[in-house]
């Protein structure tokens, strides 16, 4: 619903000279493009992102050798507060917070980026076809977009989550039918100005099919924009999964959950350290998404940063 | 008696790290009532000279040299001061009409917003001065213009209206930044008229900016000719074009159409 | 805390809070937690517990006399002062009503006078008659389910004793009660507001205004101990626990709950748990002493379904402990192959402040100890429930409040009954329990309460029900409250609060 | 480039109805679809969760009767198949009947009425609150680019829109009122303090009405943190889109027309450089409000607000198919006409299609 | 509406014929606007036909007409005795692939992620003659070999309108349309890139219909020229016969209109 007007990028009368290149967004944003990744990283948004990044990866990954205890043992005091043995405290059920802490990103960061992905594939896909065959197409596909929009993302989310059973499966699939929208605007918008633009044409001149241009010179134009945007939906994605998992309708206990530890939390505010940390441990992990995603973000061209950045929720 | 006398302006502009050295010892001088053609390949620095003129270099960036503008020191000059001068004395106009205007605010408001900051008068008397001032810069209809809004003019039109609004306070200086690029011709040579009744009228010293020989030729009085942020040549219209001293000038007039350079 | 000065602003009105079930509380209708809390306020019932004692029904309005058989009760009109909060008497035509209206309308609690004809002899006397020997009817007259409603009132609303009654919305905004307080707002979501009923017969309550709020555990905790609230429902042990023990009172009853583990006997839908040696594994796997610190102090062990205060309980020292060779024996018997079993539950609910979900995850952790895998299987308690009673999970933690404190109220556990449906369990299947079951129905007097703690022994001891605990009904009160009555009938009775 | 007046009006055949009556008439006709398309979903969303909804509403003694059951079933028309019932649900619809709560047996639409102002009440405050701060917040961002202010401010707010709202939710409960006692508890109100009558709703404004000042206090005082707890997140959301709006603004000939005609910075800011980049930002903000309700569902959780976000939670949870379906309905055609709104503003505020 | 019957027909068979053609768009805010209308116009072999006119006039219309990127609402275009199709969804059929277009803008007109060298490849694989390679390509629009290897983004404006006009050369076209090839680039290189598009079209024996406002280069350039105003063409001719002797007001005023750089200090019109 969001009105956008195609806007070009400003031609101004050129000359010869190199250093005239900086001056159009569109090339400059190109010019990035392959350094990308890299200077992106060399801001220091992103350098931090990265870096808390990175050492979240190194924990899931060796989860097993970090977490001091069985995350599932009941084998302590219950709710006994932070001391030497147990870092970060016990749980209500006798169980070591900083070992459950540390396995619990072994489930949420790979589902993440799994929903991610797969938000991403399908909702770029469904926005190519509707911003590139235009017409009934695009309506029929916009509009359900529209609607999908028009509900709440945690209530449409809720109710798939209870009506299919709460799991990590169904929270997957929850999310994945709320966030494809977002992927499809940005790539409609994308591809309906890369479409009327005139490379795009020349090709068609030159004899490409719709389906040829749109595969070999509109593709490699969208994809970085999808990027950035994803990056920065693994956030959101970590938040609406843990949101499921407060209201207990995500992961299936006993696997240790970020969200369902503080839910398990705040039903026992003297024993603070139940809910605080995990809520930090998803504030740090959602902070270098969108840290990442930020300074990828300002390496794209102005008006396709505003592309990606304008229909974010 | 110059109005504007430029010596020796240099202006560095910092972006990231690397230094860029825009405008080199530039000196030149506006005189009133003449008009002063800048000309020179696109990023020479054309622009930039008018804006240091009008204290709008871009941010970070370092200006050193003189502007003497009517004994007045441009370079250094707090901005507040700057501001003071700005729309009152000094004026400046825009390549690209459509782009220079709010597209939300009515043409009214926008040409009388700064006589009634500079000259406190009130809003009415202010609109029936838009209106004679549209009537001078020939705008139909200026009675409806001004509440019209931009969209619902032409270039051509909004170039007018723009010279209106440059002129309303009555100033000294007049900047033009290629005035007639994104115009026609048939409405080129409209404006070009305009530009010149206004020098001889008001008295103005215009500085015009532009990489349209053509345009320098029938306006200017003298042409400052830039290449890379250097001043390359300078000298009067006729003898400039016709015979141009320096390499460069003359390689550029001569790769125009129609151009008439006197053998070497 | 200044949370004293603040509840001071409080003045007559005594704010409780609890996580709202409520559905209605049109007495004939309602049958959950929230609604009876409030219509014991605004409600007089034919027969009463006194002071909380759950085995001796006294008098209410009336008092009442049972035949030899137990067939015939006959109740006489004895509080003729009782006035209904419009300033009706309450007569016998409004008592005959309410049991009608209560049997006709079809609604939940309607089974609680099954098989009862109701009869009206004279302006003082009502005769129930019962089908088969009824002893239990003195136990669930008390029942708030059966408040006595103005009959007059209620029939100029639509309220009719067949299943076109149209009552219940009236009902819900305008009580028509005889007791303490009557309804002044009433939002089924947020919040319901009572006020003293001025033609009330007894001593009139000190507060003169309820409010019955909605508000979950963990608020509740927050809000009892900075004043925003003077009684809170819902703690669980963990959270009174935390309490500043100066500033609340706190009162703990045992409750009239029972959770335990069901066990589906089909083995096309329970698998192992078809094995009568893999349910008795699961019974002798279980860690009861770590089950029963969930519930907190007061927690009992329980050797069947049935309350320990109650007669034809089954004497808590009978339950079993954790025996884990046993289990291994067990299991080699059953030869369970170690597949991990679906196990059930009801992810947003608390029994008594008792979390069921970490109760399943606490009973996972242990059974995988003694070898036995469960695959938990949490959903809402509505989802939950409807597979439940659609009899298609093979294992998990059902729950059953008393509906009036008598063992006939468990027969739904003995085969054939309707929880034993839910796993399967069809009359018949056991010969040994079925006689037990006749003869505990035929029993009188004395003879009632062996002969169903015999049925409830023999039952238990399938391992179809593995009973967990009893838990703990912890009421916290705010100390600006002096003296308050907390019992086992009423939870918290507003009208004796000072 | 622009075409000369003349020319465009020889060749051009006009609109036969005026483009702003257009506009809107086409607006109407898409909400109109879209809050069709809601109550298609809707409907078919329920229809797919696998639950019987007559259990539900008998209760847990009555379904274990097959005959209640199969009455029930009837009465409700729960036979028919799916088709009729939908247009017998879209009928009732029409008539302002969205069914009744299979848990309290309370019409929908009366409890929606209930629970509405509320997460109104929650969602403008959150909204002005993250509206004003936001778009400050961006604007001063985007005026000292590439300052540590800007980078301070970015920063803050990109940790702004990372923070689990529930966990903000709680720990500013903890801190704020538990500890501090600065804000007011859970709920609305004190739980003794009786609701001022209602006109709006909302409570804030009707005990000003009724000129109860110790009610307002009290009211304002609950409302406030859950309303900062809700606005953290779209007041990120808006300090950067306003920045970048800001930004993208600044570059523009205009804002340099505007400067070299000597305006005080003041006025080329707010007159030139903000109007220009509201209107975008508008947009965002109907956006936002569709987040604001989104996030409301776990912070009205945590502070007992009884508002739309709990009415939900508690019919998702047990299934209360009348209930999600209402509530859907309700949010959907809240968020349509936002953004039906925001777009007529959009319409008006800008003369190219207001004025032609 | 004055339209003006071209008469300067070429003797043979013209290669392309435009007959009576008209477009119209759709307004946003309803309503149409007839941005074309009653256009005919011919195109022989190997000419260079100017079009001029003023901003807005319909040029641009007319040459997505010509290459079948726009509907016309009335006429027929006929390119080599084959009707011109407007571009649907499919591939563009092979008849019709000798009309090749340079568009105005030179920073949209190349693809930023591809190299150089693909996006010629790609249309040296349509012409059947082999004529050209890439580096013969390179070389003919004077740019340097290694420029292949390399992405859009790092070449200047009108660098990258030499690539563009490469990679419409490459296709073998015997129409090449020029969509104000040369308005964005500097005054001091315009001059440069129309000659060298027209050598370049002639040399390898086609046709260029050659768009621009900028009558002087027209003039350099052309070997006929059309004028249009509000989307029809009021005077066809030799560009000597318009120059020398105008018959339409609206040629003379536009004429009248050019100044010239003579120092005179005249300001035309
Ligand atoms: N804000 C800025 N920051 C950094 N460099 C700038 C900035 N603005 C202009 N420049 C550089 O200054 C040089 C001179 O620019 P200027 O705009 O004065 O050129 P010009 O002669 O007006 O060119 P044109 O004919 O294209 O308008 C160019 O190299 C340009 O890249
Ligand atoms: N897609 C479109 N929708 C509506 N109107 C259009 C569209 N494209 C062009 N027009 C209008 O049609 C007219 C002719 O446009 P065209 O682009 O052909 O002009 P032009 O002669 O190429 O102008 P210029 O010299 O500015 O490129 C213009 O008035 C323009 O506003
Ligand atoms: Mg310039
Ligand atoms: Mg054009």
């Amino acid at each position: 619903m969001s009105i956008s007007s195609p806007k070009q990028p400003p031609t101004n009368p050129d000359s010869t000279g190199a250093e005239a290149l900086d001056r159009n967004p569109v090339d400059a944003g190109i010019k990035r493009w392959r350094l990308r990744f890299p200077k992106a990283l060399r801001s220091p948004l992103g350098f931090v992102g990265a870096a808390i990044l990175l050492i979240w990866l190194l924990v899931a990954l060796f989860a097993p050798l970090l977490a001091p205890f069985d995350p599932l043992a009941q084998n302590f005091g219950r709710l006994v507060a932070p001391d030497g043995q147990n870092i970060l405290g016990t749980d209500t059920l006798g169980r070591d917070v900083f070992s459950r802490i540390v396995v619990a990103a072994r489930t949420t960061l790979p589902a993440a980026v799994f929903v991610v992905l797969c938000s991403a594939v399908m909702g770029s896909v469904l926005g190519a076809i509707a911003g590139y065959f235009g017409r009934f197409v695009d309506e029929i596909i916009m509009r359900i977009a529209d609607l999908v929009f028009a509900f709440p993302t945690i209530i449409l989310a809720m109710v798939i989550a209870a009506a299919l059973g709460p799991g990590l499966k169904n929270a997957i699939i929850a999310i994945l039918l709320v966030s494809w929208p977002s992927y499809a605007r940005v790539t409609r918008s994308l591809v309906m100005t890369a479409r009327s633009s005139e490379y795009v044409i020349a090709g068609r001149l030159l004899g490409f099919s719709a389906g040829k241009s749109l595969l070999r010179e509109i593709a490699p134009n969208v994809v970085s924009p999808i990027v950035v945007l994803a990056t920065l939906d693994v956030g959101t994605a970590i938040l609406t999964m843990a949101g499921l998992s407060f209201l207990s309708l995500g992961v299936v206990p006993p696997t240790p959950d970020w969200g369902a530890m503080i839910s398990e939390g705040v039903s026992q505010f003297s024993a603070w350290w139940i809910a605080f940390f995990p809520g930090l441990c998803i504030l740090t992990i959602v902070v270098a998404f969108n840290f990442i995603g930020d300074s990828l973000r300002d390496t794209l061209d102005p008006h396709t940063a505003q592309e990606v950045g304008e229909t974010t929720k | 008696m110059s109005v504007i006398s430029i010596r020796d302006l240099n202006l560095t502009v910092t972006t990231g790290s690397a230094e860029k050295h825009i405008l080199r010892d530039v000196s030149f001088d506006l005189e009133a009532g003449k008009i002063t053609g800048v000309a020179g390949a696109s990023g020479s620095g054309k622009t930039q000279t008018g804006l240091a003129i009008m204290g709008l270099s871009p941010d970070r960036s370092t200006l050193s040299g003189s502007i003497d503008f009517a004994g007045t020191e441009l370079v250094g000059l707090p901005s507040k001061k700057h501001n003071r001068l700005r729309g009152r004395q000094l004026a400046m106009v825009f390549q690209d009409p459509s782009s220079a205007f709010h597209p939300m605010l009515s043409i009214g408001d926008q040409i009388t917003d700064h006589l009634r900051h500079h000259r406190k008068v009130s809003k009415k008397e202010a609109l029936r001065q838009a209106i004679r001032i549209l009537g001078q810069t020939k705008v139909p209809h200026p009675e409806e213009a001004v509440s019209k809004y931009p969209h619902q003019f032409s270039g051509g039109q909004l170039q007018r209206i723009a010279f209106a609004s440059a002129i309303i306070c009555e100033p000294k200086v007049l900047i033009a930044d290629e005035p007639t690029t994104a115009l026609d011709v048939t409405v080129q040579a409209g404006i070009l008229r305009l530009l010149r009744e206004l020098c001889d009228d008001l008295n103005l010293a215009v500085l015009l900016v532009t990489h349209d020989f053509g345009v320098l030729s029938s306006v200017a009085d003298t042409i400052v000719v830039m290449e890379s942020g250097l001043v390359v040549e300078t000298g009067d219209r006729e003898p400039l074009i016709t015979a141009p001293q320096h390499e460069y000038t003359r390689s550029l007039i001569e790769s125009l159409p129609g151009a008439e350079v006197s053998p070497r | 805390s200044g949370g004293d000065s603040e509840g001071g602003a409080a003045g007559d009105a005594i704010v409780a809070e609890t996580a709202f079930n409520l559905k209605t509380i049109d007495p004939h209708r309602q049958f959950e937690f929230t609604g009876s809390t409030i219509d014991n306020a605004i409600y007089q019932t034919a027969l009463e517990f006194e002071d909380g004692d759950l085995t001796k029904p006294t008098d209410g309005l009336c008092s009442y006399e049972m035949s030899d058989n137990d067939k015939k009760m006959t109740l006489t009109l004895k509080q003729k002062d009782a006035k209904f909060s419009n300033g009706d008497p309450v007569t016998v035509d409004d008592i005959v009503f309410s049991f009608k209206r209560l049997q006709g309308i079809e609604g939940n609690p309607s089974f609680f006078l099954d098989g009862v004809t109701v009869k009206k002899v004279d302006d003082e006397t009502i005769e129930l008659i019962s089908k088969n020997p009824n002893p239990a009817l003195p136990y669930i007259l008390p029942n708030s389910s059966i408040g006595i409603v103005n009959s007059k009132v209620v029939k100029d609303n639509e309220g009719t004793t067949d299943e076109n009654d149209g009552a219940e919305q009236f009902l819900n905004q305008n009580s028509q009660g005889s007791g303490p307080y009557k309804v002044e707002t009433y939002d089924a979501d947020s919040k319901v507001v009572l006020t003293a009923n001025e033609h009330y017969n007894g001593a009139a309550p000190k507060f003169s205004k309820v409010v019955l709020r909605n508000v979950s555990a963990e608020t509740q905790v927050t809000d009892i101990q900075s004043g925003q609230a003077d009684v809170s429902f819902d703690l669980s042990s963990d959270q009174v626990e935390t309490l500043d023990k100066n500033a609340v009172q706190i009162s703990s009853l045992p409750s009239t709950r029972s959770i335990y583990i069901f066990n589906n006997t089909d083995e096309e839908i329970g698998g192992p748990t078809a094995d009568p040696n893999f349910r008795k594994a699961v019974a002798s796997a279980l860690d009861y002493d770590k089950i029963l610190d969930l519930a907190g102090e007061n927690g009992q062990r329980m050797a069947s379904p049935v309350p320990n205060e109650f007669n034809g309980a089954v004497p808590k020292d009978q339950a079993p402990d954790r025996d884990l060779d046993k289990t291994k024996k067990l299991l080699d018997k059953a030869g369970y192959d170690g597949e991990a079993v679906p196990f059930h539950y009801a992810s947003d609910q608390a029994v008594n402040g008792m979390d069921i979900a970490q109760l399943a995850q606490t009973i996972q952790a242990q059974l995988k100890e003694a070898g036995i895998k469960l695959s938990l299987k949490p959903a809402p308690s509505a989802t939950q429930l409807d597979g439940f009673r659609a009899a298609e999970q093979p294992m998990g933690i059902g729950t059953w409040g008393a509906d009036y404190p008598d063992p006939s109220n468990y027969n739904v556990f003995v085969p054939g009954g309707s929880v034993a449906e839910r796993v399967n369990w069809a009359e018949g299947d056991s010969t040994e329990i079925d006689e037990l079951a006749a003869a505990a129905t035929k029993a009188e007097g004395d003879d009632r309460s062996p002969a169903y703690a015999k049925l409830f022994q023999a039952t238990t001891e399938t391992g179809i029900w593995v009973p967990l605990v009893q838990p703990v009904s912890t009421v916290v009160v705010s100390n600006r409250i002096e003296s308050y009555v907390s019992n086992a009938d009423v939870t918290f009775d507003f009208a004796k609060a000072e | 480039m622009s075409v000369s007046a003349t020319d465009q009006q020889k060749n051009l055949r006009p609109p036969k109805i005026h483009p702003l009556l257009r506009f809107i008439l086409v607006r109407i006709g898409i909400s109109i679809l879209l809050i069709w398309g809601v109550t298609v979903v809707t409907f078919l969303m329920t229809n797919l969760v696998p639950t019987d909804p007559v259990a539900a509403i008998l209760g847990d003694r009555a379904a274990a009767d097959p005959e209640i059951v199969a009455q029930t079933r009837e009465r409700l028309g729960l036979d028919q198949p799916l088709i009729v019932q939908y247009f017998t649900y879209l009928g009732n619809l029409l008539q302002g009947d969205l069914g009744v709560s299979n848990q309290t047996r309370v019409p929908v639409l009366e409890s929606i009425g209930q629970v509405f102002p509320a997460s109104i009440e929650l969602g403008i405050g959150a909204i002005l609150l993250s509206v004003i701060i936001g778009l400050l917040l961006g604007l001063l961002s985007a005026l000292k680019q590439n300052t540590i202010v800007d980078h301070a401010i970015r920063t803050l707010s990109l940790i702004g829109i990372s923070a689990p709202t529930f966990w903000i939710a709680a720990v500013g409960y903890f801190v704020f009122f538990f500890k501090l006692r600065v804000v007011g508890g859970a709920g609305r109100l004190d739980p003794w303090m009786t609701p001022p009558p209602r006109v709006t709703g909302l409570y804030t404004v009707d005990s000003l009405l009724a000129g109860q000042m110790a009610t307002f206090t009290n009211a304002l005082g609950h409302l406030i943190l859950p309303s900062c707890v809700l606005a953290l997140f779209t007041i990120g959301l808006l300090t950067r889109f306003s920045r970048s709006s800001v930004l993208d603004i600044i570059k523009l000939d205009y804002v340099t027309a505007a400067r070299a005609k000597g305006l005080a910075p003041r006025t080329v800011v707010f007159k030139y450089i903000f109007r220009g980049a509201l209107v975008p930002i508008i947009t965002v903000v109907g956006l936002a409000f569709g987040s604001l309700l989104s996030g409301a569902v776990l912070t009205e959780t945590v502070f007992a607000w009884n508002g739309l976000g709990q009415y939900a939670y508690r019919g998702a949870t047990t299934l209360d198919l009348p209930v999600i379906m209402g509530v859907g309905l309700v949010i959907g055609i809240v968020y349509i006409i936002v953004n039906f709104v925001v777009d007529l503003i959009y319409g008006f505020v800008d003369p190219r299609v207001r004025v032609r | 509406m004055t339209t003006t019957k071209d008469d300067t027909r070429t003797p043979a068979q013209p290669l392309l014929e435009l007959d009576n053609v008209a477009c119209e768009y759709k307004l946003d805010g309803g309503g149409r606007f007839r941005a074309v209308s009653d256009v005919s116009l011919q195109l022989g072999r190997s000419e260079v036909l100017g079009l001029v006119g003023e901003s807005g006039c319909g040029k641009s219309t007319l040459a997505k007409l010509i290459c079948g990127l726009e509907k016309p609402a009335a006429g027929r275009i006929t390119f080599d005795s084959h009707p011109v199709k407007p571009l649907g969804l499919g591939r563009r059929p092979n008849h019709l692939l000798g009309i090749q277009m340079v568009f105005q803008n030179p920073y949209a007109s190349l693809n930023p992620r591809r190299r150089i060298r693909d996006q010629l490849t790609d249309a040296l694989a349509l012409d059947s003659d082999q004529t050209w390679t890439v580096d013969s390509l390179l070389e003919a629009v004077d740019l340097p070999l290694d420029a292949a290897q390399r992405f859009s983004h790092s070449f200047s404006g009108g660098q990258r309108q030499r690539i563009a006009i490469a990679r419409a050369l490459a296709a073998g076209p015997k129409v090449l349309v020029g969509d104000e090839p040369i308005a964005s680039l500097d005054a001091f290189l315009q001059a440069r890139i129309a000659k060298m598009m027209r050598d370049l079209a002639i040399e390898s024996g086609a046709s260029m219909i050659f768009i621009s406002h900028d009558l002087s280069i027209v003039h350099e350039i052309a070997d006929r020229v059309a004028v249009m105003e509000a989307g029809g063409v009021v005077e066809v001719g030799s560009t000597e016969q318009i120059w020398n002797d105008p018959q339409h007001p609206y040629t003379k005023k536009l004429l009248s209109a050019i100044p010239r750089v003579d120092g005179k200090g005249i300001i035309p019109g």
